[in-house]
């Protein structure tokens, strides 16, 4: 993964998430306050306008200035979580050419900061959900040989499979968790947005 | 979805500037990133209080800022945390170099996002602590969940760190106080009807004629038991009763009572509602001391209310009663 | 219909009750008649202030009971103008011998009832005087209809009137600065959703989702012409331009510009439009010199804004200046 | 009349408006503030309440007390208008029984008090439009040799037509009159209760 690759993704990001924003303010109506959509449309609208200022050498400078304009544009729980994985994803590309193993190992990092910031475990019903078998899907495919857009689409399968499966979790973690038994049967918007990153990865990296 | 607005993506600037000119005498705004402070910021040698959140529960907070309440007041998004730029940019503009004391609700993202700031404000050498209210009894605390949210006792806390602080208090007093403030305060809210956020345009719940959400938060999201519409009577009483056993209030214990409107429930209702309530803690020896009625923690137009009590002393009612000047609290001066 | 009440036909005594469980600092509440008068009437050598009008509209009148403001109010039922007892009742409880001024709102029953009452209370020998306000300028004035309503601005005529009577002014004085302000205070309101009273159960008029009633009045009326919903700058220029062209307000004229909303109206709507107000008051050159923000004379749960201009010279400034102190307007004490 | 007559009066009207009372709001929910049904009702059963305590000789007695129980009871226009209405009607029935004639000029004064009090004239769509022809038929009907029950039974076919007639006027008094043109096509309410007090006179006086 280069500069211009983790650029891609990231406008990738921005037009998933374009188009699904009223998906995931649906989500979130339903089981939390009806903003992730606009705070994700927010977040990344302002992380086009920021990559687009200058020029970014490495994949790495792409992807904690994208980080750290979400934490600086979105709020909410969103914005710290998806900020720091993102910074956490860039401080583990500092060249400026990355590899399969080395997008992996950022994309642990990044995992590894949103739990660490928010304290979810898998169950809980968070972006952990999606997030946790896309990084196990990602590295499975490498072990079996795969590259880096095979990783990637496995990988965004494992995401999309991890959010439908917060559905009939009870949350734990976040707003969800207010309602308690009330929170099952619906499908988490973070697990959701995370899915569209993931997926958003896959169809970049085949190109 | 009708609204007095212009378009949804800039509302709360919008009314940002609104307010900056409906307050001249009070409020400084500024706009990118979105600042309320009290006119005469920095305060020198007074602790800054701070506090913010989502846009939508106006007054809160925007409204509480001045002399005797808060330094400054960060509006995020409606409903959703602001984030670390505005603490940050808080902090430099009212920071009066006794050390700032921030006043967080209980809610994943404004935790994350004042704790982030905090840490930036740290690396600056501003002494920083941070305060989380959490007074909701409609959540249940456990280590494994979020914990209980934080509503409008948050008021209760503003006002009188605030008054702590203008006092000259220190920040080690300020922090204790919030902390006393915190263990000490309960709330529950109910809802007859939903609000609708201007960028959803939709309610952002259902509730049929007959039927009421009890144990609501502030950010429109669903409460925890949908139930059959009662008289005032006894929706009062499933207010009351489940936050006097949580602390728990006894008979003796001397209390500011504080009904507030979720900001579509009429003045008139609202009255109605805290008569009864007086009466049952009459009933129960509890001893009213202080009140605050009206909408003051509210869900943009959502109708209902919430009920909280405050176990006061002393040192909390001569605080409570110290000289307020904001926006939407105001006596002594 | 959902509303936190008991029985439609007990909301106003409950509601009664419980603001004077509220206030026992500021009110002193009589149930039959219904008077709510200030704590310390009756204030020997004062002139008093008496105003009153069907409830639903809170904080007016109830609100504005103490020092600085109106002696006494008179509650009717809901939007029903009180009756002649209830103003006979409040002039034995809060004349303290400098005479009497009754604040009445233009609408045939408060004129008729007040007038009434007017006559019975000179009987006794109390020197007793009677203005009523018509500021709202959707209502053409004719000799030959009822004339135009008395709204909002009526606010700002208790707030100066009771401004001087406490600074000591006779009863000539007052009378003269309260035609002073019913001449120079004008308003117009609308409605984006109409409000249910209690005992009728239903919404007094339907709205679509798209239409907004321009003209409305502040007791559920329908308003004088329906339109399509338009953005907040439309709106709040549809509501100031027939304003200011009434009086009618001119470049270089001082103003006090009042906000007000009908009371489901979020406070960030509200400000929104407070700041477009200004703003196009500004590009006509009237100086905006005071303001007042929020939802102070109200119809139930409508949600809906009015706007009102009062020109200003010093004498109006400093007593709107002046301190006050009752539940809903307070500063500088 | 004698005093029995009045109280049952009064009693017919409190029944009568006591089932119309939704009527009543639903004409004033359209073209005023939804109050008049709620306001005379109060004011009747505060009637009720009042002739109960007392023995009262005269009709003029029941009626001045129905008048001074309205004017404390009932609020808004409604309140002055009847209450003055009754007082007058009272005060000229000051004798033990009153004949038809007496009860015609009795009723002639009442709507005096109701025009010097509110200024209305016949054509403004209120009380006026049906307490003036049901006056002119009381006095026809007497005119043309007929007794107490059949003027009444006549003035309250005319109140009725009279009530039914304020439908197409504009208001021009009276909260309807803000509404300009838009207060045509709808019964005036005032009428309406106006139309149910000469009803009820004339079943009481049949009986
Ligand atoms: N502690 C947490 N760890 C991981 N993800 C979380 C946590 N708390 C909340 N989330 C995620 O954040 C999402 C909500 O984001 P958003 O709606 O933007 O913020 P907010 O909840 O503050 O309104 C949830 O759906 C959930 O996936
Ligand atoms: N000036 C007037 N003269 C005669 N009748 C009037 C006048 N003004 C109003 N009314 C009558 O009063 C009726 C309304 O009474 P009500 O609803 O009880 O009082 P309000 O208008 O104060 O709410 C109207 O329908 C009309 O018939
Ligand atoms: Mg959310
Ligand atoms: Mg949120
Ligand atoms: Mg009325
Ligand atoms: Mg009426």
């Amino acid at each position: 993964m280069d500069a211009a690759l983790a650029r891609a993704w990231v406008q990738a990001i921005a037009a998933a998430i374009d188009e699904h924003t009223d998906q995931l303010t649906q989500l979130d109506s339903a089981i939390g306050d009806a903003d992730h959509g606009a705070n994700m449309r927010r977040g990344f609208s302002a992380c086009l306008d920021a990559l687009a200022d200058t020029p970014l050498e490495t994949p790495g400078d792409v992807l904690v200035r994208t980080g750290a304009t979400l934490i600086s544009s979105v709020g909410g729980a969103a914005g710290p979580l998806y900020g720091s994985a993102f910074r956490a994803i860039g401080r583990a590309l500092a060249g400026p050419d990355a590899g399969a193993e080395q997008v992996l190992s950022a994309l642990t990092e990044g995992l590894t900061a949103v739990k660490r910031l928010g304290a979810a475990v898998p169950g809980d019903k968070t972006i952990v959900d999606a997030y946790t078998p896309a990084v196990a899907a990602f590295e499975q495919e490498l072990w079996e040989g795969g590259g880096l857009a095979a990783a990637a689409a496995h990988a965004a399968e494992a995401a999309e499979a991890g959010a439908r499966a917060t559905t009939t979790m009870q949350a734990r973690k976040g707003r969800a968790s207010y309602l308690g038994p009330r929170s099952v049967g619906h499908q988490d918007p973070g697990a959701t947005s995370t899915a569209l990153i993931f997926r958003a990865l896959a169809e970049v990296t085949v190109r | 979805m009708k609204k007095i607005i212009n378009d949804p993506s800039t509302v709360v600037d919008e009314a940002l500037q609104g307010m900056a000119l409906a307050h001249p005498d009070l409020l400084r705004v500024q706009r990118d990133p979105a600042v309320i402070a009290r006119a005469d910021a920095p305060v020198r040698g007074k602790v800054a209080i701070i506090s913010g959140g989502g846009s939508g529960h106006e007054p809160m907070h925007g409204g509480f800022v001045g002399a005797g309440m808060l330094d400054a007041a960060c509006p995020g998004a409606v409903f959703t945390s602001p984030t670390p730029d505005q603490v940050q940019a808080a902090v430099e503009q009212v920071n009066g170099g006794a050390g700032v004391l921030l006043v967080v609700k209980n809610y994943t993202g404004d935790v994350l996002n004042f704790e982030t700031a905090a840490e930036l404000v740290a690396m600056d050498d501003v002494e920083v602590r941070t305060v989380v209210i959490d007074d909701d009894v409609a959540v249940k605390d456990s280590l494994y969940t979020a914990g209980r949210r934080g509503v409008a006792g948050t008021v209760l806390l503003e006002k009188i760190v605030g008054a702590a602080a203008e006092q000259g208090a220190d920040l080690d007093r300020c922090e204790a106080l919030a902390r006393k403030v915190i263990a000490n305060v309960r709330s529950l809210g109910l809802a007859l009807t939903a609000c609708t956020v201007p960028h959803v345009g939709q309610p952002s719940f259902e509730l049929a004629d007959d039927e009421y959400e009890l144990g609501i938060g502030i950010h429109g999201e669903p409460g925890r038991e949908r139930r059959q519409m009662e008289p005032a009577d006894d929706l009062v009483r499933r207010l009351l009763d489940p936050v006097l056993e949580d602390l728990p209030f006894a008979a003796g214990d001397r209390v500011l009572l504080f009904t507030n409107s979720m900001g579509g429930t009429p003045l008139v209702e609202l009255y109605l509602a805290h008569g009864i309530a007086e009466k049952l803690l009459a009933e129960r020896g509890i001893v009213v001391e202080r009140r605050l009625v009206g909408p003051y923690v509210t869900s943009l137009e959502m109708q209902g209310m919430s009920l909280t009590l405050l176990k006061l002393d002393d040192e909390l009612t001569e605080l409570w009663d110290a000289p307020v000047r904001t926006a939407a609290l105001r006596w002594g001066m």
